[in-house]
């Protein structure tokens, strides 16, 4: 085992996989000789150079379009979003170009590409570099979409991700970059998409998460336990493929379900989550499936106001003790 | 190049092929038409018509199967040309089953990945940035690799096109920008969405060389192709041509409003000019080919295209249950509604 | 009251709001000179000149960042989008910029603009041109959304969208077009948003939709009476903001609903109908909420397959036999 | 203009007043990085040192009030200098309820609407379309307002600014795009963005008017920015100008990497332009200001700033429930996690 970060794994991973395959590289802005805005890149530059760390322009539609072109031809390019927020300007090439292809071709063509990037609130960013985007692409048939919240998974999802011959989004909160953790030492370790994980076994409640809102239902699963509640925490992972058989076990044993999301609450992917639980298990459910998401505005500058917004332990504990009592 | 005889270029068989090809795209757009309008293809489909000096040109200027061939949504002359069985680019076109793509891209998303043709793209301006990815991975894997991306007057405002461009500057990829500059973008004319008409500028901010050529005079549009190409395929850099074309048919076959935009007379006008009447004229004019020979060819084709149709036409409709099939490498999506 | 269409009421209702007020202007592709691809604004440009119906080129983000702009200043600009699959070019601007101007200048700016169009599959448009989007824009807060099923809503709700300060997204289902239906002679007729409106009462079962599926709603209602099951069919009309109050009183009242969306099943906005209902309204339900929603799959062009894809009233039916009994 | 004595141009009033406004900002934007150090501002936070002689200059060109300017998130000078209370611009960057915009926006977003300053953008060349909006309103209500669109170097890239340059040109817009090319997007040198690194030829292809000029000397921007200006309002007609200056910080507070992308002895170099040294030594040769003036202004500003600063600090926070505030003119968003 090698004790690492969660923002490490990433980069060794990376690392790891340019090493093995010459057709792997990675795009983006300031990824090569300035390391990377949170540095996730660092040291790649140097060792590969620039023709496999490409720096770009700001043109994140260009810049994304040109990287599905080339793995149209079988390159396995890793595009990294500056934030994932940016990929907003890049969603005709990722949703109408990169996912449709190897359906609009009956087969012919795949994109074996990683789109990958800090996705959710980082500190007073405000409105505009904010975004939680995952539950939109999640929503888009032909993309693969994970949101990995512990180490492990980081490096062994992205490994995934890289021999993935579809289009992947891959999205990493910046709250988990610090995060501490260990990774096997073994370069062919991999974490299959579309299995959700028990982090922590439950029986009076389950609560659903993925990515950083994992590690805080995991830390309310313990204020619960002081309680006397035992929670059950129920880390997705992978939104597209959903493992929706891990869940319902989940609830179908301990009869409650809180789905917890950063994103605005509304259409959020937690509403997908809760949709489904309600219509699948709805004999099994002795209470209504809560859901704790962010709140309904854009983000705001001020700390006390962003706070506000993204969903924390409290927030989770409070809706439990509201509505479950 | 004005001065020289260009025919003297190419040898008559060549000169007999551009007729041939330029013949029968006209007769399989015409049938593809035909076939909208009786109901046998549907949603948006838009014909080459008027414009097959371009593509024509082009064609011989490439490394077919080599070279990596990339346009919009007016796609059905590029498989034609490269080779692709036209059988299974009529059927793709009428939703069938032994289409290209099986009946999921229909008319205006064709694909031989076999051939490097990577379509057929619906999103006006968006695929030239595949084009870009296109030629850069030719040159990451040192492949002497040239990248035709075609795109329309109207695709020539959008942005991600001159992202494109810088980047194809920035970092020198083979990639030849042809913008078809047929002057109308649906029911827009050129001057109307063009802050400066001379489409062939827009290369030069980034250092690009650009030019703009005729379109409808076949052996023009190779001899420059020729050039072009081949001086990307040496130099590795990327080239933009504004080629002056011109449909002579409604946008796409569901255009029947063409007064609104253009005349009569100036639709005549710029028929005066059809690549393929401007062609038989050479040909006779240098006893190159007979009007007989012509003639046949016409009723060859004619009944090519017949032929073409009727088996595209007997090739079944995809299955229902075929929704599920190729959304994933390895998997299939969640089913029913 | 006028016998109209669906596509005229709202050619009538931008016709007179142009005459009404001249800050108010049409900006869009092809619809000045060659009337519209759907021809909704055919007329105006004879009518209003090229300064008040702007042909523009085909920058869907320019174009719509322009109309941003002068809305900035207090022009009402309509903007067209040839079809709503294109918006997704303009994300950025109508996301990043129209729907968070008011809440990040702390209320000195607003954006009163309307982005409307033919939203959903037409026919045999293919997987680039047959976006259901309503769902991710629902998800916006600061856009408001709406989605009318009928002649009377379309006109009504549009003279609402213009005289609205706030950033509009107005999806007209291209398969409406010809719906007809009548409207009041009264060019102040306005239907408000944020309120739902049930369509034909019922006991059994709530029927819940928008757009053109609450007609497919509605015609299902009138197969399930033939069998003998009365539905209530709500039409929701107005997603964002959404009128609860009115759906949640149909199922206390009929206790089982089937939400019913055209857009992709899997994170679409029935699945927030459908989570806020079994949050909301769960001692109240005698069966899970079901949702029936387009296939999650890019829309294939051979029409076999394409109507494999759009949910219809067998579809709607089917799922009620089969989970209903 | 090479030959003109541009001070002559300028009365000595207003060469104080350009002296004042540099300094005013350079402290402003010093005190900006220290409260940042400080934990007193977070977020993204980008300051105008080194730069100021662009603002300045084209500042003075426009009628303040009723001419559009909108720039991108380096927006501190704007407001202060359209007369925005800088109390309240400090305030926003703090995250105060006493600011510009409530503490909603920050460093970023800052606005000003009674000034007509329009922000304040984060994305990346986004904010050009909506430059290209302001001034076709003013067209659209036959008002001679000109707008100011302030760009970067690396923004010039970006696909939505070359849409607007298109409209500008098309539509003839009266909007003066103004490309601050500080020769760096965050890390990325010019040359590694740009495929022609003389940005002023990109209005080219649209038929737009073009130049670059120099932005350190604060007379040269003036005069350059007076001639531009009154042309524009005049003829009514889009204009591009490339201004070359130099960011003498990081690219925000947070960059502490310049060594990753650019070396000491170029930081040096550029910095021997520094133009409030052009300025004094202009004003100290021409005796229109003297070292000790300069030195009691200095003095007077940073009090000034001191005190701005101070007053900036005992503004409270936003209430948490104001964060339900000013999401939509009439109604309030849904409550609750
Ligand atoms: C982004 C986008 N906006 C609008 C359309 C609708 N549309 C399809 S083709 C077309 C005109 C394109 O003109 P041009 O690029 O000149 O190509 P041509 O049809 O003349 O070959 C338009 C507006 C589209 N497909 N994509
Ligand atoms: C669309 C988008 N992509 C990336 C970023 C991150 N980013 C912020 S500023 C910046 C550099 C911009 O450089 P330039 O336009 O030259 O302006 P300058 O900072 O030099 O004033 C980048 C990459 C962003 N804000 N928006
Ligand atoms: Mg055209
Ligand atoms: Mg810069």
């Amino acid at each position: 085992m090698i004790e690492t970060t969660f923002r490490d794994a990433i980069h060794r991973c990376i690392d790891e996989e340019m090493e093995r395959n010459p057709d792997v590289f990675v795009i983006g802005e300031d990824i090569g000789r300035y390391e990377g805005t949170f540095k996730v890149t660092k040291g790649l530059w140097p060792k590969y150079g620039e023709k496999r760390v490409v720096d770009t322009p700001i043109v994140e539609p260009g810049f994304t379009g040109i990287a599905i072109g080339a793995a149209m031809t079988g390159l396995r390019p890793i595009v990294e979003m500056m934030t994932m927020s940016f990929s907003i300007l890049a969603l005709d090439q990722i949703i109408n170009h990169a996912a449709k292809i190897h359906y609009m071709t009956g087969g012919q063509v795949s994109v074996p590409m990683v789109v990958r990037g800090p996705g959710g609130a980082a500190k007073q960013l405000s409105a505009q570099h904010s975004h939680s985007l995952e539950g939109w692409y999640a929503h888009v048939p032909g993309l693969k979409v994970v949101a990995p919240a512990t180490v492990q998974d980081a490096y062994g999802m992205l490994k995934t991700a890289v021999w993935d011959d579809n289009p992947v989004i891959f999205t990493e909160n910046p709250g988990l970059y610090t995060l501490k953790g260990t990774i096997p030492d073994d370069k062919d370790f991999t974490v299959p998409f579309g299995k959700a994980q028990i982090l922590r076994e439950g029986s009076d409640l389950s609560l659903v998460g993925y990515s950083r809102m994992t590690q805080v239902n995991l830390a309310v699963a313990e204020k619960l336990a002081e309680k006397g509640l035992s929670a059950e925490v129920v880390d997705v992972r992978s939104l597209l493929p959903l493992d929706t058989e891990t869940i319902y076990a989940s609830v179908r044993k301990t009869h409650r379900a809180v789905v917890v999301y950063e994103d605005w609450r509304s259409g959020g992917f937690g509403a997908e989550i809760a949709a489904r639980i309600g219509e699948d298990c709805f004999d099994d459910l002795d209470s209504p499936v809560l859901r704790v998401g962010g709140l309904n505005v854009p983000m705001p500058y001020a700390r006390v106001l962003e706070l506000e917004c993204i969903p924390d332990v409290d927030d989770v504990l409070a809706t439990i003790e509201r509505k479950l009592g | 190049m004005a001065q020289v005889d260009l025919t003297s270029l190419e040898s008559p068989a060549k000169l007999e092929e551009f007729y041939r090809q330029m013949v029968f795209i006209r007769h399989f757009e015409e049938r593809c038409n035909v076939a909208y309008r009786q109901g046998l293809i549907g949603g948006y489909m838009h014909t080459y018509i008027g414009m097959e000096a371009t593509g024509v040109g082009f064609h011989h200027a490439i490394k077919v199967g080599w070279d990596y061939v990339i346009t919009a949504y007016r796609d059905h002359p590029q498989p034609l040309l490269m080779g692709s069985d036209p059988v299974a680019v009529m059927a793709e076109i009428m939703g069938r089953k032994g289409g290209l793509s099986k009946g999921k891209g229909g008319s205006m998303h064709i694909y031989d990945k076999e051939r490097n043709f990577f379509g057929g793209w619906g999103i006006v301006g968006g695929h030239t940035a595949l084009g870009g990815g296109l030629a850069f991975a030719a040159k990451y894997r040192g492949e002497d690799r040239v990248t035709l991306c075609y795109l329309g007057d109207g695709a020539a405002n959008a942005g991600v096109f001159f992202e494109t461009l810088n980047m194809a500057g920035l970092w020198d990829l083979p990639c030849i920008f042809i913008i078809e500059n047929n002057e109308f973008a649906m029911g827009t004319r050129l001057e109307y969405h063009a802050a400066d008409t001379e489409l062939w500028k827009r290369g030069l901010p980034f250092g690009i060389e650009s030019e703009r050529i005729d379109g409808m005079d076949v052996l023009q549009v190779a001899a420059d192709a020729r050039r072009i190409v081949d001086k990307v395929r040496k130099e590795g850099k990327p080239y933009l041509v504004e080629v002056m074309n011109y449909r002579f048919v409604g946008h796409g076959a569901a255009d029947n409003d063409r007064q609104l935009y253009r005349t009569k007379e100036e639709e005549e006008q710029a028929m005066r000019r059809d690549p393929i009447a401007l062609l038989e004229k050479i040909l006779l004019d240098r006893n190159v080919m007979t009007r007989e020979k012509m003639e046949a060819i016409e009723a060859e084709t004619e009944a090519r295209v017949d032929e073409i149709y009727e088996k595209a036409k007997a090739s079944p409709f995809p299955d229902p249950h075929e929704v599920y099939d190729d959304l994933y490498t390895d998997l299939g999506p969640e089913r029913g509604h």
